[in-house]
């Protein structure tokens, strides 16, 4: 059977968390998707998204405040380099590199949030099913 | 000091020198060095050869020497640092001595990044400068770098190269001081298109009296096209090719760039004669030694004047 | 301080392949301050390993020690050393030697390349500055390392390779050391230095002259 | 799988922490008077530093630019005077900033006059820098008809003066009012006021290509009906910068009307000859503001104004907490705003230091010394300085320390850290979280 792929979002709280919006927000979450705040989206480490690929995410998002906007001036940035580099890192151990993106967005943009988050469960959707047939096969097999 | 290669007696003698250029084979067909050679043959002093320049693997610097000895062509050893340690080259120098080679022109050597194995692992255990003064110490005291005698000193004619046009220019004469002081006999140019700035350092080097302590021979590349010559200016470090010259080569026309390179060369060696302090010209026809004779005769250089050593 | 790399995960997995129980071993010095073996670095070695590893039962565990160059330092690790099949080695070359040495019935591999002595042009840059060749010249070249920062480690002024303060070997990433010594020393007023002819180098007191030591019989034991 | 957990221990507390009320305003022009008389209004002690003889600024030799009746000169006179007058300020002229350490609620500055070092220590700064004007004008290949709008002033005020300079006046002359973007007030309503001059004052045809004729100050509206009325030409410029070209007799400007163009025809292409053509100023960041930003820590945009366009930081705020900016040196020309910025700072510096109490959560983010590899990561990381290396008596680094006061809990230091001697202790998400969450 197919399933939903497994998707954790980091999200600031200062943008990613306020679009992802509440529990009592009239547009909810998709359940596949597990919201994790952070203070900034600069404290999210490169192990804490390995992590989560370890606990058995199929794709992460990171959800920080656009370029210039970020409470801590240089966060979005920072976290964007790590993202890049956990993106490399997976490519290496021959997984794809989309499994994994930082994504700018503002408190309001609600749409663009759930948007973004639609376009990455399509990115792994495809990967994770071919993945899981050739599970136990292969060790690598994962795209 | 009795002359040891007919390239010294005319420097000596106070005569305008020519050299040529040869670059090895990347094979063992000893017919591309006799081919090349034919050329060069009674066009100039003396060739130099050189020593798996650009860090391209050649046929030895020392062996075709030896074969340009046996066609009857005076060579100019090229010895680069970059890869022989001190031991390899006193002993290069003794076996070059030995098949009858008397000119060398002592190179730091390009880095083997821009060869076909830039994997390589390098040596420069010596430098240029410290190269020219282990010839010298060889020749003049019959003893090796470490201090140990030599059972029968090469006696070598020294050389040396000069780069007027890199970086940085003040400090450029004062290397070349450096180099003279070092046991430089002779000193061959990088390239030169650039008259104004040869003319300068020219001018610094006379402030320091070396035209006196050493003979500089000027650098001439004829320029085949206007794509040479914006790939020397752009990519070769120590060339540069003023605009006005690259503009020169684009007007001549289609089919006329060749022509006019050759006219260029035959003017800046024209200029060199004039120019004083300057000994000599040193004509590296890359892949077009069948040009030399041309050039030669066009600068009004033939012919060479036969020097008995 | 010693500079270091993290090598490609293909050759580390090549080395780990037949074993099980894995110790991922982060040093606390050099390769700490340069981010490539930390016990930051040493946790996402094995969080990696493992996504590389997910499907082969494998078990990965972390520590991280002072310094792993000193033997005392590894000592509180032999239990987890042996309980262990092998260990991968986040320290530099000395570490993963000091270990090896400790632990001779282990297999211990590196999981760094180690480059150079260097220092961080800005964060997370590093580059090359001593050469290590065991008889310093910076009080003559204006406090400049030639033999370090020149790509032909010359001694006596720049090739003809020197262009807008350059290197031609990589004009993009590197300076051209003789640039810097002249501009220092000029500004300095000790140009005159340069005219002085450096002798060929004594290289015996370097890695060419077979396996150095350094002995200071006053603190032996 | 395995697991490594992360030691967490709670333990964060508030804490009172005094803070120093006296606060340094750097800069003497508009902003910095206006700031430094608000805050003693609050009942704070204000040091006031000018790199200048006096204070005043750069509107006093600009106030022509501003001035449609000299009112900023003014406003600017009467704040210089109820500052000599106040008490609580204390006001160093030709005096710079050199060095600062420590963080809010107790800096220490360095403040170099008159060749001494003085020291000195305060809660708060405030940067109000102001901004200059480069007399560079964009290359038109044609200098001598090129001129910018304070040579126009120059000139104008000759032309007052002597009846003979009029009939030298150019007879066409073109005003361009466009910075990149930058709609002021002050630069519009400083056209208009010039163009209406050269009208009343010689009998030159004058056209203005504005961006926007900006109206919104008082008098505004009626200088641009006057400006119309005497005959004074305005283009308004829209997607197109003015193209300059020199002809035989003196200079040609192009600039696109679109008001003036026919629907699916002409496109509002306009040619003015003239033989004068008056350009605007770039305004910049003055050299001094620019190392005050090194030594202050601040960032800045990527034109080098003072404090970037950040929603979450209030326009006074910096990436510092404790550090203000007002007025020019954020690239603000018009009067109106700086004088709302310097309250807006003399507020905010009073939320900080109000009191001279400040409560501080402590403990929230927590160095492991033992694991400190004193590698400045952090200490480089950190976008609010609030990281410092302790130092023990003898003067060796130990570890890294958070300063709580400056801190703002944003983890940046804990996910930098590359030995793992950073926890963030509250408000941190766990590894088991990111489990449930899967």
């Amino acid at each position: 059977m197919r399933r939903e792929p497994r998707i954790v979002a980091f999200c600031c709280e200062h943008s990613g968390k306020l679009a992802a919006g509440d529990e009592s927000s009239s547009a909810a979450l998709p359940d596949n998707v597990g919201i994790i705040s952070v203070p900034c989206s600069g404290s999210v480490q490169t192990i804490d998204i390995l992590g989560a690929f370890r606990a058995g995410a199929d794709g992460v998002a990171v959800f920080g405040c656009h370029e210039g906007s970020c409470k801590h001036v240089t966060g979005n940035k920072m976290v964007k380099k790590r993202v890049e580099y956990v993106a490399r890192t997976l490519e290496e151990i021959g997984w794809n590199r989309e499994r994994v993106a930082f994504f700018p967005v503002a408190a309001v943009e609600s749409k663009v949030f759930r948007d973004r988050l639609a376009e990455l469960s399509e990115n792994v959707r495809d990967r994770i099913h071919g993945y899981e047939k050739c599970l136990g096969k292969q060790s690598e097999s994962a795209p | 000091m009795k002359a040891v290669s007919r390239l010294q007696q005319i420097l000596d003698d106070g005569g305008f020198a020519v050299t040529g250029e040869l670059g090895p084979p990347k094979g063992c067909d000893v017919e591309v060095v006799r081919c090349k050679a034919e050329h060069l043959k009674g066009m100039v002093d003396a060739v130099n050869v050189t020593d798996n320049q650009t860090a391209v693997v050649r046929m030895s610097s020392i062996a075709t020497c030896a074969i340009l000895l046996n066609l009857g062509i005076e060579p100019v050893m090229q010895m680069v640092c970059r890869d022989r340690n001190r031991i390899a080259i006193q002993s290069d120098i003794l076996g070059a001595h030995g098949l009858g080679i008397r000119n060398i022109l002592c190179l730091t050597g390009d880095h083997q990044h821009f060869g076909n194995h830039p994997q390589a692992k390098n040596v420069f255990d010596l430098d240029s400068i410290q190269l020219i003064q282990t010839v010298k110490t060889m020749r003049n005291e019959g003893k090796f770098v470490s201090g140990d005698d030599i059972e029968g000193a090469p006696n070598m004619f020294i050389g040396a190269a000069a780069s007027p046009f890199s970086d940085p220019f003040e400090f450029r004469v004062r290397r070349l001081a450096k180099k003279v002081a070092a046991g430089a006999q002779f000193i061959q140019t990088q390239c030169v298109y650039d008259l104004d700035k040869f003319r300068k350092w020219m001018e610094m080097a006379r402030d320091l009296g070396l035209h006196e302590k050493t003979h500089i021979m000027a650098g001439i590349t004829p320029l085949k096209s206007v794509g040479m010559a914006r790939y020397m200016k752009n990519n070769v470090a120590g060339v540069d090719v003023p605009d006005a010259l690259i503009q020169r080569l684009r007007s001549a026309g289609k089919g006329k760039a060749a022509e006019e390179g050759i006219a260029i060369a035959i003017e800046t060696i024209q200029e060199m004669k004039e120019m004083e302090g300057v000994h000599g010209a040193h004509i590296m026809a890359i892949e077009w030694e069948e040009k030399v004779p041309g050039i030669v005769e066009r600068a009004g250089l033939l012919p060479r004047e036969s020097v008995k050593n | 301080m010693i500079v270091a790399e993290r090598k490609p995960i293909a050759e580390i997995r090549q080395m780990l392949e037949s074993h099980r129980k894995i110790l991922v071993v982060g040093c606390g010095a050099c390769v700490t301050v340069c981010m490539a073996g930390g016990e930051r670095e040493a946790e996402l070695m094995a969080a990696t390993l493992d996504l590389v590893f997910r499907n082969d039962s494998k078990c990965f565990s972390v520590d991280c020690v002072e310094r792993q160059c000193e033997p005392e330092f590894l000592d509180p690790l032999t239990g987890k050393v042996n309980a262990n099949d092998c260990v991968l080695s986040m320290a530099c070359g000395v570490g993963v030697q000091t270990m090896a040495a400790q632990f001779p019935h282990v297999p211990i591999y590196p999981g760094l390349n180690t480059h150079f002595m260097g220092r961080p042009l800005e964060q997370g840059l590093w580059s090359e500055t001593c050469a290590g060749c065991g008889n310093c010249i910076l009080y003559k070249t204006g406090g400049i390392c030639p033999i370090a920062r020149c790509s032909k480690s010359l001694l006596n002024g720049p090739c003809g390779g020197s262009v807008n303060g350059r290197c031609e070997v990589d004009p993009d990433n590197i300076e051209c050391a003789w640039q810097l010594i002249y501009d220092r020393m000029k500004e300095a007023g000790t140009l005159d230095l340069l005219d002085e002819i450096m002798p060929p180098k004594d290289w015996s007191d370097s890695a060419h002259g077979g396996v150095r030591r350094v002995v200071r019989e006053d603190v032996m034991l | 799988m395995n697991h490594y957990s992360k030691t967490v221990n709670s333990g964060v507390r508030l804490e009172r922490i005094s803070v120093n009320k006296r606060v340094l305003v750097v800069g003497g022009g508009m902003a910095g008077l206006e700031t430094a008389l608000k805050l003693t209004r609050l009942g704070y002690e204000v040091t006031l530093l000018e790199t200048a003889e006096s204070p005043g600024g750069s509107i006093l030799s600009l106030s022509s630019l501003y001035g449609l009746s000299g009112e900023s000169d003014l406003l600017v006179q009467s704040r210089i005077e109820a500052i000599k007058q106040n008490p609580a300020v204390r006001v160093l002229t030709g005096a710079r900033l050199v060095g600062v350490t420590g963080t809010v609620g107790d800096f220490r500055v360095e403040i170099e006059q008159a060749g001494q070092t003085i020291e000195n220590r305060c809660g708060a700064i405030v940067v109000a820098t102001g901004l200059e004007f480069g007399e560079e004008l964009p290359g038109t290949g044609s200098p001598e008809k090129t001129i910018s709008h304070k040579e126009l002033e120059r000139r104008l005020v000759d032309l007052q003066q002597s009846e003979t300079n009029r009939s030298r006046m150019p007879s066409n002359i073109c005003l361009i009012v466009e910075d990149e973007g930058v709609d002021s007030a002050m630069f519009s309503a400083s056209a208009l006021k010039n163009a209406l001059a050269i009208k009343r004052l010689s009998k030159s045809s004058v056209f203005v290509c504005c961006d926007n004729v900006n109206v919104a100050g008082s008098g505004l509206e009626e200088l641009y009906r006057e400006a119309r009325s005497e005959g004074v030409v305005i283009f308004r410029l829209e997607d197109m910068r003015p193209q300059v070209r020199e002809t035989r007799t003196g200079l040609a400007v192009t600039v696109k009307d679109s008001s003036a163009a026919a629907p699916g025809g002409w496109q509002g292409l306009i040619e003015i000859e003239c033989d004068l053509l008056v350009l605007p100023e770039r305004a910049t960041v003055p050299a001094d503001g620019v190392s005050l930003q090194h030594l202050l820590n601040v960032s800045c945009d990527s034109d080098g104004w003072f404090q970037e366009n950040n929603v979450w930081a209030k326009p006074v705020e910096s990436n510092r907490r404790g550090i203000f900016f007002a007025g020019g040196c954020r690239g603000n020309f018009d009067v109106e705003d700086i004088l709302a910025e310097a309250k807006g700072a003399a507020l905010e510096v009073h939320n900080l230091l109000r009191h001279g109490k400040r409560l501080v959560p402590v403990g929230r983010v927590a160095v492991d010394a033992s694991k400190c590899a004193v590698c400045l990561t952090c200490l480089r990381s950190c976008p609010h300085d609030a990281i410092e290396i302790l130092v023990d008596d003898k003067g060796h680094n130990k570890a890294a320390r958070i300063i709580d006061i400056a801190c703002e809990a944003c983890g940046i230091c804990v996910a930098q850290c590359p030995a793992n001697a950073i926890q963030m202790l509250a408000d941190q998400f766990r590894d088991q979280d990111v489990a449930v969450s899967v």
